[in-house]
């Protein structure tokens, strides 16, 4: 393999690693009370301490190990529209090791897939109840939709696939359905994933009533910086047309780049003319709205139709983020508003502006809409239904969410026997709290 | 004039301070202290040693009133902030000689 | 193009954006009071969204599409010496995709040269005058030197440029000017601005008698700690002779590292003597000046003339930032005292130090210094006319500055209505404050 | 050389640096308390500024400018076995400029190794002292061991070496130490030096009896994950077989991941069952453990067993944390429990599961595990000498560590008259502390 | 001996200091609180949703003064602290039966 | 009843609420506060610009006691919290006419 591509597929591979821990995990942290910020940021680091296990052992061999169609049209059977054999690659042991880095990438596209949830259940659910969440999500939603969309499945452009029977072509599907990077598997997959666990756990105590504003933007702030850095792993390292190298990798930078300046933009803007201000939390939004949107469209755009698609996501998400008071879920840190209203925005968006004319407004006709739009309807289905089975399982047995007393008290607390913070208050802190903290520190008998 | 001074449970603080707004009292200083009694704090472990938290956190407020409000004060707050759990704190009355408005030099009633 | 070095390039365009944010707005951002920290950041965010999509408007046109002289020696024109025709590449719709990579680095240096500036006016000006500011002033200030020093322009080697005008070569300058990575176009020019731009906006509301000091510098550091690591992709990304990348990347990368461990020392070694104790704030204050003057230097140093040119610039950095006291003007962050300074450190002494007899001090005679002066010189003028013309611009019209009562109040509630902090203080801050915060969230009626 | 490998040594070396500063430094810093925040960062950020000039000056030059044993067996002499001359190469004068790549590179190596031990002093070090401690102790502990390890020195396969010495083949040892990243040059090696010191500087005044909790524990998983990202270029960037360049690079990254998710796992596990309740911090530090123990021996396992390795290492450093309260020596943020106990598992667990028939447990005998013991012992002693050494002359001299009275009034204050935090209290931190700050901001006379 | 109690505007926190400190008060015990009353708090908005922050912050100071001192202690502070504008704070006096200088143990005047 | 508030060093209260304890006392209420006095704070530099730090963190301590102890405890704060170095702090008595427990609504002696 090409040793310049390679090497940005073990940069890319680091980034998206880095999107996580810390990214995720600040982004969300500093949304969240000083009493949850510890619980928050655990989300996402056991997320990837799970996730990068289970995909070793079966989320790969799920993805990519057989394909539904292979090149000479030999077919892996209808289940492997679904998903592949978990078994054929169990633990990596017949992997190929060339394509160890993209097992890599791959993994940490599954990984920050499951620590987007957790934006959804702040403040409340039961640390151990996520830690069986997870693995069972990622095999019941993720690993099948990757497939399906990545690994040559019901979501490709394969034979009998959804495009496919759509608008069949000869062999394969006539139009494409367009995921660069995740709109689908990732960010749609995981708002409503976000959504239907939100309900299922349900509301915080005092929501609607009680103050529950960010307790630390600057965290808030790093980990939007952060997650802009890795993006660009993201979006980047999922080039697939190795011979464009040079050409594609610099318009799926810049297209990044550019919708995620209008988006923040565009955040910044609906906030003045609805709040009368703009918002430090709208700046961070704002961009992690526009890489959601972007994703799945970052290689089908060029940049005029990304800033367009930049600045609609930015807004149409500021709007969305209201909802939840209106309709009175607690989606508590906006996955649903940011995730799934911006993946929807790229998925469909780019069916409208895909460049060479391949959208209805770039003179492609409505054909790429259409499969744009039912790829979209089916990932929701799925993901909805699997999380709704996880979900519902383990509410009936372990239970989902703490009690009421455990969560006024502070999950941190409860939850992991921590504060986040010990600052003192007296001297500008120039020593830690004297009261903040105990008596004796004595070692636990082991 | 008296001063009336309670130390609550954070979550009541909310519900006081409506109650006493209702009630007419137009003003209050409050602050957040640490709470020693009763009430045991807990235990946290950072890499395997355990720190015991003696203190709980609370809410302080004073309020200056008229001699003739205190004990309804005393007895809206003792309503309002009870939880019927170790911990909900006390209130205490003590006497005042004079309070002075800053912003207009008002004395007494007239300053509150 | 070679795909190692493409590579390179994307990881280093990356790199040069999260400098920006959350790099620099982190720096920053902990050097301000809790009051501002916020629209601290959001200057450097803004900055990013706004010259982002400016930049693939008019900036890489302005700075890169037509030349003063191309190879053959035919000419742009005149003009084309201080910048080329802003329409050619307009929206980057005739730009050859194979250049997106270029434009995506360039970007990111145009980004970070308008958010350099926000330091001088901290606490102060009005988040919808800098909004104004930014994308005029790159227009008026960056591109064009940047198509004078980089785009083949007046300060390049170019036949009538300075350099040429100075000593006349045949058909170009015989002594061309040195700026590796934007000691002129990037640190005098925002130093220049940060300069022009406190004088108009005027003193903080208690100016050298109220106490400002950094409200959190774990954030410096952590600023400090991401621009490190940023730029190395601003220097060894600015790489232009490609036959040499392997030794030349190493060396700019080494002199880099070099400077800056230098500058960190010599910085310390200042406070040390003067104020008895070496701070953190100095540490990271000296990584900054140490990486500035490297900048423009760091290709045409060996590592021990990159040692020299880092501890002189930690030295008098650390002494330039007083010059505000006693000239009493509030350059807040000090981006005169560091960038300014450390940029003329860079730039000047280059023309002492420049390896392969380049220099006065290694046996290269005076010419190299006397045109690094002149065009120093050159771009201070250049900077200090645009910045007084677009601030002045904007103060007589929306007005620079908040008001008195607004300043004291605090910027961040004022323009963002946020604050920064919500951690509480009973318990180590165990729950968020209960006082802190309010009795209800209610949806803003969109 | 080959371009993209070249481009990933530019991104490793990087990436290492960001380890330091600032991964390392908030790893550290949020641990400590608020009162040493600062200096703890400090320890860090210095130790950068001085190895990197020493390194540059005689560092590399002591490394590898002359080996024990050439290629064609001609012998540096027998001095030449535990280092090489410090003037061959002094000031990289004569260091070929193909190879300041692999300078910067291990330059990285050598900082961060002196920063690790800072975390046995925390909160009472005299600065002076660890300004002096630094280029000495790696003068005398680190570049020796990483010429005896990596420069073809006393701890490789070269003839008369340790391993050659145990089990002799022709013209170089029969079976090679295997030491892939550095677990003894680094993590022993930092391990040892900082037991050695937490004795000689003893503990801090309440050790065991006062509250000692970190202060700031969304640092420390900042730093956490900036050191996982950080390590990607430590492990993956020290491939030393070319030609498996897009195999093994591939294989080191995942076992990288592996080990790491499956060390914060167990450690999570052993804190549920002994404490009841896992922690952030614990997971934060089974990360730690895991990157520690996989650094020696990335290249020698398969991805089943890098995670064997790293559930053994999170669940041995979990206990092993406890044993200072037990043995009542100050070790203040466990670079003992973490990096000697983690440097060790890994290290001689390679000796256990080394792939290809290596190790005792896949059928390769015990050789490779005595081997790896011997070298493993022998590093211990070097540093735990070296150390001693510096550490007593410093004692007797200038003084380790801060008198009583200033280290109960703050280390930050004492040692860099600065405090970490001005937070201020009312309104949620609104405005910054009126109280915590001075009443009047002069220039300090120059 | 009396207690001066007094609650102001942080930003007037050092000009009260000065004009004490030029009185002759040698010490005072400051915190920082929150104030609840006329002047009122204002609203912040985090992705649209609306906090009405109820509370201000303000400077509580106690000095313990001899009891000829007090009622000059509470004019200074009235007059340095006032703005004119709502919210510049009340002063209030209590008794005191004794105080004592933990470092030497001496009672009342002398303990100041 | 009475209301004994005491102004200490940080790094005594430990020591002053074991001593306490053994005595008998139930409960306290503290809170950390910034003191003036005798005692001068440090002067912190940034980038070559001084600032003093006018105040020293201290820790107040309120307890409500009964008429017979305020003497005795008054006496173990005051012996318990002493250095001998400037900055020791204060303890005051003030008078209280009543104290209610929240919980229970139990008035004086019997709320403590
Ligand atoms: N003697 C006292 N003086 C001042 N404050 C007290 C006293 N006793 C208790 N408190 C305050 O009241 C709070 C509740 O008291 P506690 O004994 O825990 O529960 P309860 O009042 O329900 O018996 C304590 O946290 C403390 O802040
Ligand atoms: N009855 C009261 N008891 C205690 N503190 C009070 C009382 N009324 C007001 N305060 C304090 O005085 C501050 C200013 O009072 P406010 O009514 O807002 O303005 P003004 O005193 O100018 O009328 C309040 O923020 C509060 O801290
Ligand atoms: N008149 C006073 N009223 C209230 N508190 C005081 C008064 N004088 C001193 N204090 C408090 O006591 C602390 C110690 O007083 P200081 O004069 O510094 O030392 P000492 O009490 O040993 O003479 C001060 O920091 C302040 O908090």
């Amino acid at each position: 393999m090409e040793n310049g591509y390679y090497t940005w597929m073990l940069v890319s591979s680091s980034l998206v690693l880095l999107m996580t821990a810390p990214g995720l995990a600040l982004f969300y942290g500093g949304m969240s009370r000083s009493k949850s910020v510890l619980n928050m940021m655990m989300m996402s680091f056991s997320a990837l301490g799970i996730v990068g296990i289970v995909y070793a052992l079966w989320g790969w061999s799920m993805s990519y190990s057989t394909t539904a169609a292979t090149v000479d049209g030999e077919t892996g059977g209808e289940v492997a529209k679904l998903f592949s054999n978990p078994f054929t690659q169990f633990g990596l042991e017949s992997t190929d090791p060339a394509n160890y880095v993209f097992v890599a990438f791959q993994m940490t596209f599954a990984v920050i897939t499951a620590a987007l949830i957790s934006g959804a259940v702040a403040d409340r659910m039961k640390f151990s109840a996520w830690l069986v969440f997870v693995p069972v999500w990622v095999t019941l939603s993720y690993f099948p939709l990757a497939h399906m969309v990545w690994g040559g499945g019901f979501l490709s452009d394969v034979q009998n696939g959804l495009a496919d029977l759509l608008f069949s072509g000869d062999g394969a599907a006539e139009v494409a359905p367009i995921d660069y990077a995740g709109g689908t598997v990732v960010h749609i997959n995981a708002g409503v994933a976000g959504l239907v666990l939100a309900l299922l756990v349900g509301r915080r105590i005092g929501f609607g009533k009680e103050p529950m504003k960010p307790h630390n933007l600057t965290l808030t702030m790093i980990g939007a910086g952060l997650l802009w850095f890795g993006w660009f792993g993201f979006n980047v390292g999922s080039i697939v047309n190795l011979d464009d190298y040079t050409t594609e990798t610099g318009l799926v930078w810049l297209n990044t780049t550019l919708a995620t300046c209008a988006a923040m933009l565009g955040w910044l803007v609906v906030e003045k003319i609805r709040d009368g201000k703009s918002t430090s939390l709208g700046a961070a939004s704002g961009v992690v709205a526009g890489l959601v949107a972007i994703t799945p469209a970052c290689g089908n755009l060029v940049p005029w139709s990304a800033m367009v698609l930049g600045v609609v996501a930015g807004m149409l998400c500021a709007l969305a983020v209201g909802l939840k008071y209106r309709w009175n879920y607690d989606d508590s840190l906006d996955v649903v508003g940011v995730h799934l209203v911006g993946g929807l925005v790229g998925t469909i968006g780019v069916g409208f502006l895909a460049s060479n004319e391949g959208g209805l407004l770039t003179g492609g006709g409505a054909k790429q809409l259409v499969v744009q739009v039912c790829v979209a309807l089916f990932a929701m289905l799925w993901s909805a239904v699997a999380t709704l089975l996880v979900g519902l399982a383990i509410k009936y047995t372990m239970g989902l969410r703490l009690d009421d007393e455990a969560e006024v008290e502070g999950i941190d607390f409860i939850e992991h026997g921590e504060s986040a913070y010990d600052l003192g208050t007296s001297g500008g802190a120039r020593r830690a709290s004297v009261l903040g903290s105990g008596s004796t520190a004595t070692e636990v008998s082991a | 004039m008296k001063l009336v001074t309670a130390v609550i449970k954070p979550h009541k603080w909310e519900d006081v301070r409506e109650a006493l707004e209702t009630f007419g009292v137009t003003g209050m200083t409050v602050s957040e202290v640490s709470g020693y009694g009763r009430q045991k704090g807990h235990t946290e472990v950072y890499r395997g040693a355990e720190y015991d938290i003696a203190l709980v956190p609370k809410i302080r407020i004073e309020i200056v009133v008229d001699d003739g409000d205190a004990e309804d004060i005393v007895g809206i707050i003792t309503k309002t902030a009870q939880t019927g759990r170790i911990g909900d704190g006390k209130v205490w009355v003590s006497p005042i000689e004079t309070v002075i408005r800053v912003r207009t030099g008002d004395k007494d009633a007239a300053a509150l």
